[in-house]
């Protein structure tokens, strides 16, 4: 098995593009009849579709791995278990899945990697969904110390009401670049001259 | 008698009404017809078999002991008054003995007039067979009619209506067909059968030249009636609108005036908007003759255009107890308050950019959180836009963005049109796949 | 010179120009006795043959010899055999015997799930209906088996690159049937559901004569996921064959049965007619899909209440949509920001839920690009049914039918003839 | 030869019966080069004569042409298909009962001395015929149509009397059936598909040469002000003020709010095309299903048309 491209995807960081390298190469693979299982990478295939939140094919790729290789190798398990608490939107658990596993050094980066990018997706969605939100919430979705959380969130500009421990989200503006290009136009006028025609 | 009864009423009316404040004088002043009703007073606007229905329809509905007793007793009374023997039998069953010795069964005066029908009946008979021979067409249409009064007033309305029906091919003038016509709406009333009322309102009204004014106001009321019982509401209040004042009390055996004014008045509110009432009821002159009958009605009917409510609502809850005990409208009241109400909600939220529950709930007479659950069917039902600021207790306007609307519509048809022409040029393909097949089972 | 050597000799000499091959595919019609009374010699014969270059040749041969009985230790072999095959060989040589080719793609299927092993031959299925189809508008036989496998190895996605084809021509119904089926589940599974559901409404709405059992199974998962995905179940539409109008739902009480207690509203009552017809359901194979019913129903509630309320208490919600406190109605409404089905805000200090409008403006470089895609796609859509329309138009049968309606020949059919024919 | 005549009639004309001949001889032009098909055959190099009849009322002294019908000419003796004429005549007279046939015509520039001959054999049909004639060549610089119509008078020359060619006025009459069609005709061009494509392509290319224009304008402006600036020509107070009341008025295109504005509008146009585009091909598709549902339609149509869409 050629496992160049995913080893140079995972060196060059671009995470989210491991779990396409991982369904194509499994496929080939099975189709030369190789019995891949065996030292197929499960937790990073995993991973990968938990990275790119595809909870789904994570769940399906899951239900496949033979039990005997499940048993053998606990990592696998591990990954599961943040993909489990995707799955059910344990939203905290999450976080506590992530650091209850020491993870082997192949898959430490992309675990930490993953668990960034949560972080940041737990804190646009607070951003998005509250207006106030406690103290103790924000640490548990961040995953954080109330404290760290605390502090964390002051950066984006939150206050904070240390009477009730309650943080109110500060909303930021969406500025979206919007550039239309003159090629737009140009097509724009084909469309009406097709409709003439 | 009943042009004295009436008397009374109408003064009080036309006190009000011309009074200059009229308005806010029958405001403040209490309701009168909260308290019971005067069945008497009632009864009084009625004649013939229907006041003898309306009484007992009363007795059954009424839950209250002495005023069922009262409706019994004018029953009885009445009914001594005719020759329908059964309806008394089943009378002095419900009386049950309570109102003494004078209101038990009078079995000699059952025994007469069955005697005196059953000959009645005989002589009735003869001649129509007479007739028969002799090919008198006239005649013939006269002892079917003859035969129709007699079954009626013996309560037979299936006979009855036979044999008013059979008058029907020996209608020689436009004038009999019209007392046929009356004659079998006034038999299918009795009997609930709203089709032939229809029916026989459209045959009248297709000899125009032989219509007088009072028969033109009894047909529009049948009419009317044949409409409320389908639940036809703003079709009956236009009926009831149209009707004339010719009808005065002429048409007591199935309708009185005031009637026409409840059932009208009830029925506009229900369906008009508010041009509508303007137009139809308010500025009705002809109209308004029949509500000076029942001041309530009047009251209730200007309040809700002058959007008082509260009042409006008051007179209603008034009313509706005895409305209940209407033989016609008691099914229907549940529905009408309803649309009433919805109505009135609606019209209030209207003009409102932003709305305080607190003060609509008092003007409704109703608490806040009743009110947000009659607010929520509404909107969610599309006839209030507008939404529910439920921690403040406000309800805001919402005004539907129409470019928004009309993109969110012009992409999804925009999916469904795309999905629907793949799905039809597949079905192309398997219909054309089966065509060839069967053209090739077929060589 | 033995005559499976010659044949072998004709093949690697008659591979390369079209005429040639044209010649080596009549003679290989004339051998296959030759072939079948060889069998067990072929497999080493194939071995001097390049499947990517003697494609038409290999093709026979490898149809012959394993046309047999396959033992199962043969059957790994024979597995990679085809697959390798199927991969290298030449689309233009092979669609000259597509019968053949389909009878070794259906044999690579069954030994596959015979050693239980669906996932081995996703890409060589995947491969060989690329080769096989002759555009991608076109149905082939391949099409459903490769859906199956798909499913069987739960690689849906893998299922997703022959489904992203638009297909409009068939040639058999029962391929169809089982395709459309077969791609409903996939969407199912990728919870694509408006994707799963036209898949299945192509299904119950195909033109049929009798029913079938595809038919039957794909209205029910059409109910469920109709109720998942837009809260009710359409009524049949009027090109609907009259036995699937007659017949589905006597064959899908439970179903129906659900659709009425979703419509009350009420969460009791659909958990009520879920446990009556569970074993049913179970039966069926559906549970899971009647579970996502049970909990799109709250999310439904959620969705009603936010078109009358502007803000409204998370315990009031709670009340309202039958969910057992203000913290799980927090978590519900919290899911449904993240998946976008619903956009509020959520006040905990208060307790409150705020409800917003939909924030598209419609006045962006994204809805251009939307649109400008939506129009692509509806040009493409004229230029197909144009095309249609003219090669209709020409039919046979057309100028037949058109001719018995029209006997006499009046000048109002110039008008009817299409002028886009320059 | 061409003196104006002295009858007194009053000719109207039909633009029918110049379309027609227009028409006439458009086909057999094309025709001719056609046949030839690029071989350079003497024939194509002058092009053809075309001949016809003219017919209409005369009602005292008002001739009035209506319509016309083609003729056969035989090259080689110079004169029309006798029989021909013959047989066209009494069709027409079948059709239009009131219709006589007032003259004849052909094309070229002016009357010639051999259409005489023609002349004369019609002249017991009719004792006195017309003789229209159409200028197929094109000048641009006419303004008047290119017909011109011809009466016959005995005239003594030389002390032998003749008969010439003699100009007559005419005007041109219509009706409002005719007005319409012929308008109709007019404004087709073989070139395009529809008058609709030729105004959206008028329109677009007005719109582009006025910005053209504006773009060449303001670079001229802007040199003019480089040069300026160099100092290669004075600089000028009041020029430069109304060069910058110029530019404060040229669209500010890089702000936020003209952004948003384009945005909103470039969306509802694309949505109004999106809109058409579908509606256009729903109207596509019913045409398919139409023909479809006739070529397959099952069982000769029980209880009226299976449609399946």
């Amino acid at each position: 098995m050629d496992f160049s491209l995913l080893s140079e995807a995972l060196s060059s960081k671009s995470y989210e593009k491991v779990s396409e390298i991982c369904d194509e190469l499994m496929l080939q693979a099975a189709a030369q009849g190789i019995n891949f299982q065996d030292e197929w990478p499960h937790a990073i295939h995993l991973l990968g579709h938990l990275y790119i939140n595809d909870v789904n094919s994570a769940r399906f790729l899951w239900k496949s791995i033979p039990l005997l290789i499940k048993e053998n190798q606990p990592e696998i398990v591990a990954v599961w278990k943040i993909g489990q608490r995707l799955w059910t939107r344990d939203y905290a658990g999450v976080h506590e899945a992530v650091r209850g596993f020491n993870w082997s050094s192949d898959v430490l980066n992309f675990v930490v990697a993953f668990s960034e990018k949560y972080t940041k997706k737990m804190f646009d969605l607070l951003l998005s969904a509250y207006s106030t939100i406690s103290v103790a919430d924000t640490a548990l979705f961040l995953g954080m110390s109330e404290e760290d959380a605390t502090n964390y969130a002051l950066q984006y500009g939150w206050t904070v009401d240390p009477a009730s421990k309650m943080l109110t989200v500060k909303k930021l503006p969406v500025v979206r670049e919007q550039k239309l290009e003159p090629s737009k136009l140009q097509r724009l006028t084909e469309y009406v001259f097709h409709l003439e025609h | 008698m009943e042009a004295e009864e009436d008397g009374p009423t109408s003064m009080v009316d036309a006190m009000s009404a011309n009074g200059l404040n009229s308005g806010e004088e029958s405001r403040l002043k209490p309701i009168i017809s909260s308290e019971q009703m005067d069945v008497e007073a009632y009864a009084s606007l009625y004649s013939g078999r229907t006041k003898i229905m309306r009484l007992i329809f009363i007795a059954d509905r009424c839950g209250n002991q002495t005023m069922q007793l009262e409706a019994l007793r004018m029953a009885y009374d009445e009914i001594k008054k005719g020759e329908n023997t059964q309806l008394c039998r089943e009378v002095v069953q419900k009386i049950g003995g309570r109102l003494g010795p004078a209101y038990e069964m009078d079995n000699d005066w059952a025994n007469i007039v069955d005697r005196r029908a059953e000959l009645r009946k005989e002589k009735l008979d003869n001649e129509l067979n007479g007739y028969r021979t002799n090919l008198i067409k006239e005649s013939i249409r006269m002892g079917h009619n003859d035969f129709g009064d007699f079954y009626y007033a013996h309560g037979a309305l299936g006979d009855a209506f036979k044999n008013y029906i059979r008058t029907r091919d020996y209608c020689t003038t436009a004038k009999h067909i019209i007392q046929m016509c009356l004659n079998v709406i006034l038999v299918s009333i009795e009997m609930g059968q709203f089709v032939h009322v229809a029916n026989y309102v459209n045959k009248a009204d297709q000899n125009p030249d032989a219509l007088d004014p009072t028969t033109v106001a009894k047909l529009k009321c049948a009419a009317g009636l044949t409409h409320l019982e389908g639940k036809k509401y703003k079709l009956a209040a236009r009926k009831f609108l149209e009707t004339g004042i010719e009808l005065g009390n002429n048409y007591s055996e199935v309708i009185a005036p005031q009637d026409v004014a409840t059932y009208g008045g009830l029925c506009a509110l229900a369906c008009f908007d508010r041009t509508e009432l303007k137009n139809k009821v308010i500025d009705n002159v002809n109209f308004r003759n029949f509500l000076e009958l029942v001041p309530e009605v009047r009251e209730l009917i200007h309040d809700f255009y002058s959007s008082r409510y509260a009042s409006c609502l008051e007179y209603l809850e008034n009313l509706k107890a005895n409305l209940l005990l209407d033989i016609h409208l008691y099914d229907h009241v549940e529905t009408l308050y309803s649309q009433i109400r919805h109505k009135a909600i609606i019209q209030y939220t209207h003009p409102f950019i932003s709305v305080d529950l607190h003060t609509m709930a008092s003007a409704f007479k109703t608490d806040v959180i009743g009110l947000e659950k009659e607010l929520e069917a509404l909107i969610t039902d599309n006839q209030i836009q507008a939404r529910i600021d439920s921690h403040n207790k406000i309800l805001y306007a919402r005004h539907a963005d129409q470019r928004n609307a009309t993109f969110q519509r012009v992409l999804q048809t925009g999916v469904e049109f795309d999905r629907d022409v793949r799905s039809m040029l597949l079905r192309a393909s398997l219909v054309k796949h089966e065509y060839s097949l069967r053209a090739a089972r077929k060589i | 010179m033995d005559s499976v050597d010659a044949l072998i000799a004709q093949i690697q000499g008659l591979s390369s120009s079209p005429e040639d091959i044209n010649a080596l595919h009549t003679h290989l019609n004339q051998s296959e006795e030759l072939l079948l009374s060889n069998v067990n010699r072929l497999a080493n014969s194939l071995e001097q043959l390049d499947p990517s270059k003697h494609s038409l040749g290999y093709l026979y041969l490898l149809e012959a010899s394993t046309s047999g009985p396959i033992s199962r230790e043969q059957s790994g072999e024979i597995v990679r055999c085809i697959a390798r095959f199927i991969m290298t060989c030449e689309a233009e040589q092979i669609r000259l015997a597509p019968e053949k080719f389909l009878s070794v793609c259906k044999r690579l299927k069954d030994q596959v799930m015979l050693l239980q092993v669906p996932i081995q031959g996703i890409a060589p299925l995947r491969g060989a209906v690329h080769k096989l189809q002759s555009s991608p508008e076109h149905l082939t036989p391949l099409h459903p088996d490769f859906l199956l496998l798909c499913i069987m190895a739960k690689c849906y996605k893998a299922g997703r690159s022959v489904l992203s084809d638009d297909i409009i021509e068939v040639d058999q119904p029962k391929d169809f049937f089982l395709y459309c089926y077969y791609g409903g589940m996939i969407h199912v599974g990728l919870k694509n559901f408006r994707k799963a559901l036209e898949y299945l409404h192509n299904v119950v709405t195909a033109p049929m004569t009798s029913l079938n059992a595809i038919a039957i199974e794909a209205y029910k998962k059409y109910i469920l996921v109709s109720l998942i995905y837009s809260g009710q179940v359409p009524a049949f539409p009027k090109y609907t064959s009259s036995v699937a109008q007659r017949n589905l739902k006597c064959y899908s009480q439970p179903y129906i049965d659900l659709v009425s207690s979703y419509a009350t509203g009420k969460i009791s009552e659909l958990e009520t007619c879920f446990e009556a017809n569970m074993e049913k359901y179970k039966s069926d194979n559906n549970v899971g899909l009647v579970k996502q019913v049970l909990s799109s129903l709250s999310k439904r509630n959620i969705q009603r209440l936010t078109q009358t309320y502007l803000t409204l208490s998370l315990q009031d919600i709670a009340n309202l949509v039958q969910l057992g406190n203000s913290k799980q109605a927090e978590m519900h409404v919290l899911e449904m920001i993240q998946d976008g089905e619903i956009f509020a805000t959520i006040n905990q200090k208060d307790g409150m839920v705020s409800f917003h409008e939909d924030p598209e403006q419609y006045k962006s470089c994204e809805m251009i690009e939307r649109i400008d895609s939506s129009i692509q796609r509806v040009m493409a859509l004229t230029k197909t049914l144009h095309a249609i329309d003219e090669r209709i138009s020409c039919d046979p049968a057309y100028l037949a039918k058109m001719g018995r309606e029209r006997p006499r020949f009046d000048l109002d059919d110039f008008d009817s003839v299409p002028q886009k024919f320059l | 030869m061409s003196s104006s005549s002295s009858s007194g009639l009053t000719f109207k004309l039909h633009p029918l019966v110049i379309v027609n001949i227009s028409d006439h001889y458009t086909r057999v032009k094309s025709q001719q080069a056609h046949l030839n098909n690029g071989v350079a055959s003497p024939s194509s190099s002058h092009p053809p004569r075309v001949f016809g009849c003219v017919i209409g009322v005369q009602r005292g002294r008002t001739v009035e042409i209506f319509n016309s019908f083609e003729l056969l000419y035989d090259p080689v003796t110079d004169s029309i298909d006798r029989s021909f004429l013959l047989k066209k005549q009494e069709l027409y007279k079948k059709v239009f009962p009131n219709f006589y046939i007032l003259g004849w015509y052909s094309t070229g520039t002016d009357a010639q001395e051999s259409d005489m001959q023609i002349h004369k054999a019609l002249m017991d049909i009719n004792e006195s015929p017309v003789y229209v004639v159409l200028n197929p060549s094109i000048n641009h610089a006419q303004k008047d149509l290119p017909v011109t119509i011809y009466e016959s008078e005995l005239h003594v020359i030389d002390g032998i009397p003749q008969l010439i060619f003699v100009r007559s006025s005419y005007t041109i009459e219509t009706v409002e059936a005719e007005r319409i069609s012929v308008d109709h005709v007019a404004h087709l061009k073989p070139s395009d598909g529809g008058s609709a494509a030729t105004q959206l392509a008028a329109h677009l290319t007005g719109t582009y040469s006025a910005i053209k224009m504006l773009n060449s304008r303001v670079r001229i402006l802007h040199q003019y002000l480089l040069s300026m600036q160099r100092g290669d020509i004075p600089c000028d107070n009041s020029l430069l003020r109304q060069v910058s009341s110029l530019l404060r008025r040229l669209p500010a295109i890089e702000s936020v709010k003209f952004q948003d504005d384009f945005l909103m509008e470039y969306n509802d146009t694309l949505l109004m095309t999106y809109l058409a585009m579908f509606t256009n091909c729903s109207s596509t598709m019913n045409e398919l299903v139409d023909k479809f549902n006739t070529t397959y339609d099952k069982h000769t149509r029980r209880g009226g048309r299976t449609a399946f869409i």
